[in-house]
């Protein structure tokens, strides 16, 4: 109807404005694909050895992923822990030699297509590139 | 005007009579259930966080005159389909919510648009025809859930595949997801978890309803519920408004269905939106709505009337005749028969409507003679 | 071409459709190993036992009431007589008439009552019979569950209360009228007696269309107005039509029982209308006419679906589809007749 | 804007419809602020001149129309009537076209509100605007202003008297800012007399304000008061066009019903002695054709005609009597009282009806023609049936069924491939002797005819109508035939009876003169000398 009539200028401003919103939704929906992707992370106390290097098993180690709980991980556990996004920070207190309680903090990145990794503590400490690695269940 | 004073009464029963009705089975079978009112209020809000959304999205076609959207289905499965995605993704949390309703935002749309444009062809028909293509889209959602996922559409997902290698199983754990809207914001009231996020999220709606109902469009649809004659002749491209109102109804749909599902935890593939449908219309009727007319309010209360005759009636049955069997057909028997009633008393009051003029006429004529 | 064009037109698309779909399964039943015999023979079986309820949707649609949703009232009716018949112990063959006879005042009683509510309905027949039905069936969930039958072959064991969800008709009536005048061939099995009492019951309807009254009836579905002002009472012929039905219904589901072997109370009855709804119009009926001939086109390529997908489906894919095949071809067909703009119609 | 130009000229419009000439030759001009008085007869080619003027969609699907439309010199031609509307041509209909639960403001700006921008306009479309309502009620009061009545704007329409919701509906028109003409069908028809008087007035008002409007109503007074120019059409054509100082109402009618040619005059005036029927009081709430307040007596093998404009009730009488619409009142036929709202009752007593409504009332479509013909008889008068066991079956006899049909196909000249073609693939004329074989099968004692010959062609007209004849005369079947043409009336019937607002306005020999019946039609002036 005449009253409707639309004018180019306003026609063009708003398809202009719906392919924003299209295409902000779709910039949010790979947002939320991303950051609500969850993966798996085994949490690992174990002695390995890796490129020629032992990383000897802690006594007792407190690790903390972002904001989660604090788990408490003995000699010899493994401790699953289920996070979503793929930036993640762990941080990891643990008794340094000399006796004082050391904490490590540190940021890292996951793969949106590798749904689970390991976590070696040992290695962390020691800062050692191999700390983390995806896993593969072998069941 | 004492006439008058009676006949206002006689109206406010006939329009109500549902919810009277309701009150009255509740209040029979309340006291037999023996739940604890805390127990009951609980309910309530576990029940109004779960299907207030999608009882508001009934709404829209009511006002524009296509009567119950039985179509409602097609958006619930709109909604699965996403929440499918969503978990063969390992998407969790409010983040996976939300993609799933983005997700099931275009197959929503070509949803209502085929329902709306199947109704322009079956006008006066338009609720039984919806019902029908309810079943119909079910049996086409099969054939994608339960044959072309996994084999045709890819899904990585084992947890949710049958063993066959293709479909998707019976019941999807939701865990990721599960109650994660409920619990952002939660509030405790006594040991009641009221989930202020949800509430949220179902006022917006409520209030885009009552937005929407002020603009153009809402105004074309009224328009149309009242005589689409009318609307036609003054220029509203009525078809495209009716599909308009259709695709709406839908989307909000599919939103309800993951809000629905998400509260629950697990979603059952091949029932839920079957299951969805019938109960949010129901809802709607028992809170007094009509075939052609409804408000926010008709949906709130049909939701808290319905569920908590719903939650009571198994356990009044049990106490009652000894058997929970009976209370559970029970409900089942009062859900059908509120719709039916429902849909009887407009059709009686239409054909009334209709006949009013002619007594008027006689009315005068007789006092004439 | 134009030839062409008019049979497609005449027939309609997803009838044609459903016809060559039949048609290319038994051409490709040898091919899948699937045994003709058997198959013509299942589908023969299946065409006796929803053969008369597929026609107990005639008298309604030639009135005018437009598609029967509310069959499961008459089913209800035949279940009452089915079950009660059993209480009362009759026996042998003959207790499937006496089943008949005992579902016939019912449905008298309950096609009474539902036509007079579609006559204060009208316009809406079709959404209220469907919801008739349902609440119809599950109110009857709850009187199985009440009422004081005492069989024991009916009842409950361990509570003797309540009835089993599905009865045995076994020693009363079970294939009474199947294995009448049967044939064996092979694998091959005519039930004779089941198709030539479903032969004699469409004689019945055909010839009450014959009648005064059944003209009256036609009349009524095709013009109600000029019925009228013929001097016809248009409510009066709408409940004889919708009584028929019921009745109809009442029998249908106990010769159903009588070659399926059981009766299936509870939810049993609740979505039993829509194949019969879909079978008659795969047939060629439509919201508004329908004939005998369409019940029997019709439920034969129903049925014939119905039996040969999974056999032949399962064999060439592998692929057990025939239950997704049945709801959309059942469902697709009921769309179409609904949305099918009537010629004429005001 | 030359204002030389008219602002509306309509030159040498021609419809027809498939070779049914309804329009010949049309011309005439309309000046800005001239009120045009148009009259004429059902189907003199009223309403078929302003479809075209408004691009009504059914024009151009049946042929479109010959001829020039010119609006303020420029010649026009529209596609739909919206294209009319934005131009500034206005019409309200005989029948209310309003929203019963929305407000007069609502109605008024119905389609055209006022409307604010939001945010998401930018995204889904300028419907999703909100609407304006303290403009919206600005602009209505306005509209109403001008048509200088009182209106509360927040009215629902369901709760107005009529009279408001005509003034409604001009208000809507009148709020289109670039209105220029206005086309007013009918629309005192269902006001009160004070309402009448004051739309009116408003008419008055807006003719001096520059809008030109084109009046078309029966009530030759308000014509004759209010417009500048009549224009009268008869049978498609312009009659007289004159200015309304120098005619007057008798010249009018005379006019409007009038043939130069007499075409049937009719020399016997066959004499009566028995009353047969007689309806007294009769009301009957048939939609659109409300009969008020009927009484009138019948003679024993008469053929009684019932005339008048459409929409005044003249059709109203037959489908009341015979019980097809609801009503009341007292038939008494050949002494005894016939109850009425029962078709079987009357069809019992002995009358039959064929309805002007064929396709509706008249005729089984989808269904043979023996069926159709056969099926009254068969129903009321059990012919037709074979009884089986006793009388417990009444069978239908399908051979008699089909040699009655026959006799009547070959006797009625019915155009068919035989008595099984369903009655729905044939013409109209075909179809209306169906319906007459129907009626005639019944051998009734009274026998009502509603608009025989409407829409058939003249062949057929003629055996419609000499078949009338031959069976009143032979059978001695007393016929009552309600027509809306009065040539036909006056070469068939004895007596004609004109119904004018639901009431007989007088009862005439058919061999009175055509304008005599004209004058009663238009409810004017008095019959001088009235003989019955």
């Amino acid at each position: 109807m005449s009253n409707f009539a639309i004018t180019g200028n306003v026609r063009i401003r708003r398809i202009l404005i719906r392919a924003a919103f299209i295409l902000f939704m779709l910039i949010l929906a790979v947002f939320l694909f991303f950051g609500g992707k969850a993966h798996t992370l085994l949490l690992d106390n174990k002695t390995i050895e890796k490129e020629g290097k032992i990383y000897r098993e802690l006594n007792v180690v407190e690790v903390r992923i972002g904001s989660g709980k604090e788990e408490e991980l003995l000699k010899k556990d493994r401790v699953k822990i289920d996070v979503s996004g793929q930036r993640q920070v762990i941080t990891v207190t643990f008794p340094g030699d000399d006796g004082n309680e050391k904490i490590i903090k540190k940021t890292f990145h996951l793969k949106a297509g590798v749904p689970m990794y390991l976590i070696s503590i040992p290695a962390f400490i020691a800062g050692a590139d191999g700390w983390i690695e995806p896993f593969e269940p072998s069941n | 005007m004492l006439k008058n004073d009676k006949d206002n009464v006689i109206k406010f029963l006939e329009t109500n009579l549902v919810p009277i009705l309701f009150v009255i089975i509740i209040a029979f079978a309340l006291p037999l259930s023996g739940f604890s009112v805390r127990y009951l209020f609980n309910e309530i809000i576990v029940r109004l966080v779960r299907n207030l959304f999608l009882v508001l999205a009934l709404l829209l076609p009511i006002m524009a005159g296509m009567g119950l959207n039985f179509g409602m289905v097609l958006g619930a499965m709109a909604g699965e389909i996403g929440l499918i995605f969503i978990t063969d993704w390992n998407i969790t949390g409010l983040h996976g919510m939300f993609l799933a309703m983005i997700l099931s935002i275009p197959l929503s749309i070509l949803l209502g648009w085929m329902c709306g444009k199947i109704l322009n062809r079956a006008k006066g028909r338009e609720m039984v025809t919806s019902y029908i293509l309810g079943f119909f889209m079910n049996g086409v959602y099969q054939l994608v859930v339960l044959y072309g996922m996994g084999s045709v559409i890819p899904i990585a997902s084992d947890s949710i595949v049958l063993s066959r290698g293709y479909g998707i199983r019976n019941a999807v754990n939701l865990t990721g997801i599960r109650q994660s809207l409920d619990k952002l914001l939660p509030l405790k009231i006594g040991t009641t978890l009221i989930p202020v996020a949800t509430f949220a999220l179902i006022a917006v709606l409520c209030v885009f309803i009552i937005w929407f109902r002020r603009t153009k469009l809402g105004q074309d649809m009224r328009a149309i519920g009242q005589d689409m004659a009318v609307a036609e002749a003054s220029g509203i491209d009525v078809a495209r408004t009716r599909i308009i109102s259709i695709i709406i109804s839908t989307v909000l749909a599919g939103f309800g269905m993951v809000i629905y599902l998400q509260n629950i935890g697990t979603m059952n593939t091949y029932n839920s939106h079957e299951q969805v449908g019938m109960f949010s219309i129901a809802a709607l009727l028992v809170g007094g709505a009509s075939v052609n007319r409804a408000k926010i309010g008709n949906a709130i209360l049909g939701v808290v009337l319905f569920h908590l005759m719903f939650v009571i009636s198994p356990m009044a049955g049990k106490n009652l005749i000894g058997q929970a069997q009976l209370g559970e057909y029970f409900r089942v028997f009062v859900s059908y028969g509120v719709i039916s009633i429902s849909l009887v008393l407009y059709a009686i009051r239409k054909q009334r409507d209709k006949a009013r003029a002619g007594i008027a006429l006689a009315d005068a004529q007789e006092v004439r003679d | 071409m134009k030839y062409l064009d008019r049979i497609v037109e005449k027939t309609g698309w997803p009838r044609l459709i459903i016809g060559l779909f039949l048609f290319s399964l038994f051409i490709a039943a040898p091919f899948a190993q699937v045994k003709i015999g058997t198959s013509l023979s299942d589908t023969l079986i299946r065409f006796g036992m929803n053969g008369i309820m597929v026609l107990a949707l005639v008298p309604m649609i030639h009135s005018g009431c437009g598609l029967n949703f509310g069959l499961p009232l008459g089913i209800i009716a035949g279940l009452l007589g089915a079950t009660i018949t059993i209480e009362l112990g009759a026996t042998g063959a003959a207790s499937l008439f006496i089943a008949i006879l005992a579902a016939t005042p019912f449905a008298l009683v309950f096609g009474w009552g539902y036509g007079n509510l579609l006559n204060r309905v009208k316009g809406n027949e079709m959404m209220i019979a469907t919801y008739v039905g349902f609440s119809s069936v599950a109110f009857m969930c709850m009187m199985w569950l009440l009422l004081p039958y005492s069989s024991p072959t009916m009842v409950w064991g361990y509570e003797g209360v309540g009835l089993r969800t599905t009865i045995s008709v076994e020693g009363f009536y079970l294939h009474a009228l199947s294995n009448f005048l049967a044939v064996r061939i092979g694998t091959f099995f005519l039930p004779t007696g089941m198709l030539l009492f479903m032969g004699f019951v469409c004689f019945l309807v055909w010839a009450f269309l014959h009648t005064k009254t059944g003209t009256a009836m036609t009349a009524v579905g095709s013009n109600p107005v000029f019925a009228r002002a013929s001097g016809v009472n248009i409510d009066r012929m709408r409940t004889i039509s919708v009584i028929l039905s019921t009745w109809l219904g009442a029998v249908g589901i106990i010769v159903y029982q009588q070659s399926f072997g059981f009766i299936q109370l509870y939810m049993g009855p609740f979505y039993m209308a829509f194949p019969a709804v879909a079978a008659i119009l795969i047939g060629g009926a439509s919201v508004n006419k329908a004939s005998i001939m369409n019940v029997l086109i019709g439920a034969f390529l129903f049925q014939g679906i119905l039996t040969m997908t999974p056999s032949v489906m399962n064999s060439i894919i592998q692929m057990d589809m025939s239950e997704v095949i049945r709801i959309i071809v059942s469902n697709g067909m009921i769309l179409y007749a609904l949305t099918r703009v009537k010629k004429g119609a005001h | 804007m030359k204002d030389k130009s008219p602002l509306l000229e309509m030159r040498n419009i021609s419809k027809d419809f498939f070779g049914n000439s309804v329009l010949k030759d049309v011309s005439f001009k309309l000046e800005k602020g001239e009120i045009l008085g148009l009259v004429g007869e059902n189907g003199a080619g009223k309403t078929t001149l302003m479809k075209i003027l408004f691009g009504m969609t059914v024009i151009r699907d049946t042929g479109g129309y010959s001829g020039e439309i010119f609006l303020e010199g420029k010649p026009v031609s529209y596609k739909t009537p919206f294209e009319a509307l934005d131009d500034g041509i206005g019409m309200v209909h005989q029948e209310f076209s309003l929203l019963p639960g929305f407000t007069a403001a609502e109605n008024i700006l119905l389609n055209r509100e006022s409307t604010k921008n939001n945010f998401m306009t930018e995204l889904f479309g300028d419907r999703m605007k909100n609407l304006d309502r303290k403009d919206m009620r600005k602009r209505a009061l306005k509209a109403i202003g001008k048509v200088g009545v009182q209106l509360h704007e927040d009215m629902l329409i369901s709760d107005m008297p009529v009279g408001h919701k005509q003034f409604t509906e001009i208000a809507r028109e009148l709020e289109k800012d670039n209105i220029k003409l206005l086309v007013l069908d009918e629309p005192t028809a269902v006001l009160a007399e004070s309402e009448a008087e004051i739309l009116l007035k408003s008419m008055k008002k807006l003719s001096s304000e520059g809008i030109s409007i084109i009046f078309i109503s029966h009530r030759l007074r308000e014509i004759i008061n209010i417009t500048d120019k009549i224009l009268i059409l008869r049978d498609g054509r312009i009659i007289q066009e004159k200015p309304t100082s120098s005619t007057n109402i008798s010249e009018i009618a005379e006019a409007m019903v009038g043939r130069e040619l007499e075409v049937s005059k009719r020399e016997d005036v066959r004499v009566f002695d028995r009353t047969f029927l007689s309806v007294s009081r009769l009301w009957v709430n048939m939609p659109g054709e409300t009969v008020r307040d009927v009484s009138f007596d019948v003679n024993e093998g008469e053929i009684f005609g019932i005339g008048g404009l459409a929409g005044q009730g003249k059709l109203g009488i037959p489908n009341g009597i015979m019980g097809l619409f609801p009503g009341g009142g007292e038939i008494i036929l050949d002494g005894k009282k016939i109850g009425l709202n029962s078709p079987r009752i009357a069809l019992d007593s002995g009358m039959a009806f064929v309805s002007e409504d064929r396709r509706d009332v008249g005729l089984l479509l989808d269904e043979p023609l023996d069926w159709n013909i056969s099926f009254t008889a068969m129903q009321v008068q059990n012919k037709f049936l074979k009884p089986i066991f006793g009388n417990l079956i009444k069978w239908r006899d399908e051979k008699a069924i089909q040699n009655a049909a026959k006799g009547f196909i070959d006797a009625l000249e019915i155009k068919c491939t035989g008595y099984s073609q369903k009655a729905q693939e044939l013409s109209g004329g075909n179809q209306q002797k169906i319906c007459l074989a129907k009626a005639f099968i019944v051998e009734p004692r009274v026998l009502f005819v509603s608009e025989p010959t409407r829409g058939i062609d003249v062949g057929a007209k003629k055996i419609v109508l000499d078949t009338l004849i031959k069976n009143n005369r032979e059978k001695g079947t007393t016929i009552i035939m309600i027509s809306s043409e009065l040539e036909e009336l006056r070469s068939v019937c004895d007596r004609i009876a004109i119904v004018d607002e639901g009431k007989i306005a007088g009862i005439l020999p058919a061999t009175r003169p055509a304008a005599d019946f004209g004058l009663l039609m238009l409810g004017t002036a008095p019959v001088s000398g009235g003989a019955e």
